[in-house]
């Protein structure tokens, strides 16, 4: 159940059989609409492989416990896995302790926590916090809360059209009252990688905070808090093959030793008293009431999963799918692409003549393919391109050849009844 | 005119004609082209029904007895079941708008369409039509 | 999959095979320590039924996908499920819309919203929030921390040595600055069932707004909100039978519509701009971020399987087991009770002599014997008895009478070993 | 005296003759009941080792070398593990308390007891221990 993730080696390119790791996922051989599933979703939310499916049923089946105080077996051993979970991610994403490691609900609830927590302690009148254009509504919205709260600014670094930040414009940016940079590390819209790192270079000159929400990043990119030095990162199990409900928030020790509490209640106390309370050691501190047990267990069943392809496999691997689909897409006429960075991952998002990508999203669904339309919640994103929306291809490593020439039939014919 | 139920029985014997979704989606969204386009002047917020992907504007007008509607959508498909809709109750009493039922949508293999959790402003807009009947009803 | 839940109708008692409903729980058949699993820590976490297990591997191989705002079929029938499944918790509780079902990841999480949300619109400098001496610590924390922020004052409902709240002192604490009460419906520690009924009415005459915690009454009694009347009601999925991570708020819709959203993010926003964000309706509001889709549609099935058996009949059960046990108990020499309230459900607490829960938990455990020992959340409670902690015993209605012959054993074996 | 190597291999002899769990309680009980008692004038908030459900009280000392440790238990079993890590540790050198492994917790069949997730305060307790010997070092 609990092996140490430190000695997975991923396997060389070559060796992998990505048709064999099609079949990992029961859901792939879903028939929609009288046709087998092609799913291009991916960057709402992934599929999870048979694995976890197993992992789940067996912690509900011999396992199920509530978590830490319990004295007898079952507890000890649902917390035995739970905090081995914890180390797994801790590995995963290269923090100093696990104690940097916080269990939250996903993306939006790391952030929301860090909005509510460090933003009422840290953030005072007149402060800065900068976002950029291509931000999701969940790295928008508990800036504007906080922001209207504190009577703070809400700074955004603006984007050039192929969806890449103005590295002068963010330098302009920069003041004494920048408390804090939160930006995305890939863009869910464009696709977009973002320089974090020399963002976060930047900004610690300064004694200024970084956040990055890598809610697109963890499922394609191997990452380093400690090589990329961000004081915050968060991102969300249920887009890498973990169960719904899974988020992580990453802080430095130090800042989290700092920050008041978030939510209150069990878990997050050491002593309570009607005259005093006084709360516990981190990550607990963070983690108030029963938390999702099945979910932050086979998270890490689902990270040994994809650190058994590697992440570098799979990131070589999208990126060959993405330049096929993107490749293919340009032979069209009037696709307009909307993302063309230079830096770029999973995501082909397009659009073609004056087709409302509803309209194609509908027929894309009648043949059994899957994409997402729409804001993609970024609407700040779509009123600078002036669209309603997208039609966004995103890729997962299980995806393949096939997939691409679904999906271009697909195009092709909802052109030729759409136009 | 005709009765809500004959013309929605109508349109489903034009619905039969076709065997595959491609026949009925072509179909309908030659119905949302056909569509006598709304008074520029109503496309404003003000008349607009949102949904969370395609936008609909609606406007109705009435005869003291009769509704009529006008409507359009940015979105082809949804302007083809739009335009279905406007086909059934525009110019109908009001009473017979308020009580329609329009199980046509679901004979003619569209019912998806009108799911509450469907984010394309249809249902909102079905909703908005009959409310304005049922307004109307009020006040006479 | 989703079927309304107006029509079942529950079978008689006597009708009904307890033996075989065991059955359902896999979990049942585990041996610790070499002996058949006895699991007495209920009120902790419920286990799970098969059906609950298959519906979720069913999710995720066959429909897993993120919903609202998607076009494609999958995301549709997840939505669908997704929603049928709030209207199943609305019908559950008796609710007046589905508008006022908010999904949560726990009481704890709810009880925080109420706080953050409502807590920071309503209440002013002196203002007087109470609660009483048996609370969780989740229905404590989130007050204190409001209650320091805002100036306001934290009032205590005590109680009798039975574990009783004391109803003239009550009446006694009301005054014209109290805003909210919030209490516990069942306590965990104890077992106590509280007049809730009766709360509210005196609260109303007041215009007091009320929050029920019901952590402990969802998994035990048929609740009705509207019946009750209370503005705001807690409770978890994870203690009847659900997944863990899901829970329930339910507030009045007039209330809900006056609260500002606690989260931001994606989901809970009508339109976003870097200038104005408006917020999305009833219940969207109050769920930011991608829900654990998995937990709330399938928390309905675990409703719909309790449903099918009877509150009524799982109460009733529930009491018989704990009288058997009571009764039992009360024969051994230097047993004490903690928690003799008249009206009680599902939990028995108790000491003997002056053995430490803790030593009575491990030995306990050696004879494969779950329950949960310690202060279970409610240190006020425990420093008012003067005691560490309890052994707790909490049933559920797969428990039967060999549990109790187990018990009974185990706790004279750890007489025997311990005095 | 005796290393810790040979007291641990001495205990690990005596818990050898039990084949089952109850003889291995019994034992632990019986060494909690017989610990010396800490002096009650430490039994207060400085000296504690703070478990979640039982509290261990430490007291340490010194004579420039070697390291002396008297402790208390509010729970039975707690005390009896807590008497075994003195019996092991205390009057030994601090460089040997520092390094050493207790790994005899493991080989007699206890060691979910220091697993780190336990909240009975042993592992809290069994790091304090070596803390203080860590320190005793430095200051040599
Ligand atoms: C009475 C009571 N309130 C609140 C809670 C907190 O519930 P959760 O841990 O699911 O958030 C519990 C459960 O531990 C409880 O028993
Ligand atoms: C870039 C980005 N940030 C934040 C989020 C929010 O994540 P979640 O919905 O899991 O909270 C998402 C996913 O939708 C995302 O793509």
């Amino acid at each position: 159940m609990v092996n140490s993730t430190k000695e997975i080696i991923s396997p060389s390119y070559t060796s992998i059989d990505w048709k064999k790791i099609r079949e990992d996922f029961p859901i792939l051989k879903r028939e929609v609409n009288n046709q087998p599933l092609v799913y291009l979703d991916n960057a709402a939310t992934s599929q999870k492989p048979q694995l976890v499916i197993n992992a789940i049923a067996h912690y509900y089946s011999y396992y199920n416990a509530n978590v830490h105080r319990g004295v007898h077996t079952l507890s000890q051993e649902g917390t035995n896995a739970f905090e081995a979970s914890r180390n797994t991610i801790k590995e995963f994403i290269n923090a100093s302790k696990t104690e940097e490691v916080i269990f939250t609900k996903g993306t939006t609830n790391s952030i929301n926590l860090l909005a509510y927590s460090w933003g009422r302690k840290f953030v005072k009148e007149g402060d800065e916090i900068m976002i950029s254009a291509m931000e999701h509504h969940s790295n928008i919205v508990p800036w504007q809360i906080l922001c209207e709260e504190k009577k703070a600014l809400l700074k955004v670094i603006p984007i050039n059209e192929k969806g890449e930040l103005i590295w002068e414009e963010f330098l302009r940016l920069l003041s004494d009252k920048t408390k804090l940079i939160s930006v995305v590390h890939i863009s869910n819209a464009l696709g977009t990688i973002n320089p974090v790192k020399a963002i976060i270079e930047e900004a610690h000159r300064r004694n200024i905070w970084v956040h990055i929400d890598g809610a697109q990043a963890a499922p394609h990119l191997q990452i380093d808090v400690q090589e990329l030095d961000c004081d915050f990162y968060s991102f969300s199990g249920h887009k890498m093959c973990g169960p719904t409900g899974t988020g992580i928030f990453y802080g430095k020790e130090k800042w989290l030793e700092e920050m008041p509490p978030f939510e209150g209640g069990g878990e997050m106390i050491k002593t309570v008293s009607f005259e005093k309370t006084t709360y516990n050691d981190l990550p607990f501190k963070f983690e108030a009431g029963t938390p999702h047990i099945e979910g932050a267990i086979v998270l890490a069943e689902a990270i040994r999963y994809l650190q058994s392809i590697g992440l570098s496999n799979i990131s070589t691997r999208e990126n060959e799918l993405v330049h096929q689909t993107t490749t293919r897409l340009k032979e069209m006429d009037g696709i307009r692409f909307i993302g063309t960075a230079i830096h770029k991952s999973s995501v082909v998002s397009f659009l073609v003549n004056n087709i409302h990508p509803y309209d194609m999203g509908m027929i894309l669904d009648k043949m059994g393919i899957a994409v997402r339309t729409g804001h993609h919640c970024t609407q700040p994103l779509m009123d600078f391109y002036r669209i309603p929306g997208t039609v966004r291809a995103s890729f997962s490593f299980y995806n393949n050849e096939n997939d691409i020439d679904r999906l271009m039939e697909g195009v092709k014919k909802s052109i030729q009844m759409l136009s | 005119m005709s009765s809500i139920a004959d013309i929605e029985k109508e349109i489903t014997e034009d619905f039969e004609l076709f065997d595959d979704w491609e026949g009925k989606y072509e179909y309908l969204i030659g119905l949302g082209k056909d569509l006598p386009l709304i008074d520029e002047k109503f496309k404003t917020d003000e008349y607009i029904v949102r949904g969370c992907q395609s936008r609909v504007w609606l406007h109705a007008s009435h005869d003291g007895n009769r509704v009529f509607y006008t409507a359009d959508s940015d979105a082809i498909i949804t302007k083809g079941l739009v335009a279905l809709m406007i086909k059934v109750l525009n110019g109908q009493k009001a009473e017979d708008i308020a009580k329609a039922e329009l199980g046509f949508i679901d004979k003619i293999g569209l019912k998806e369409h009108l799911s509450p959790t469907r984010s394309n402003g249809l249902v909102s807009m079905v909703k908005q039509m009959k409310l304005y009947a049922l307004a109307l009803i009020k006040t006479n």
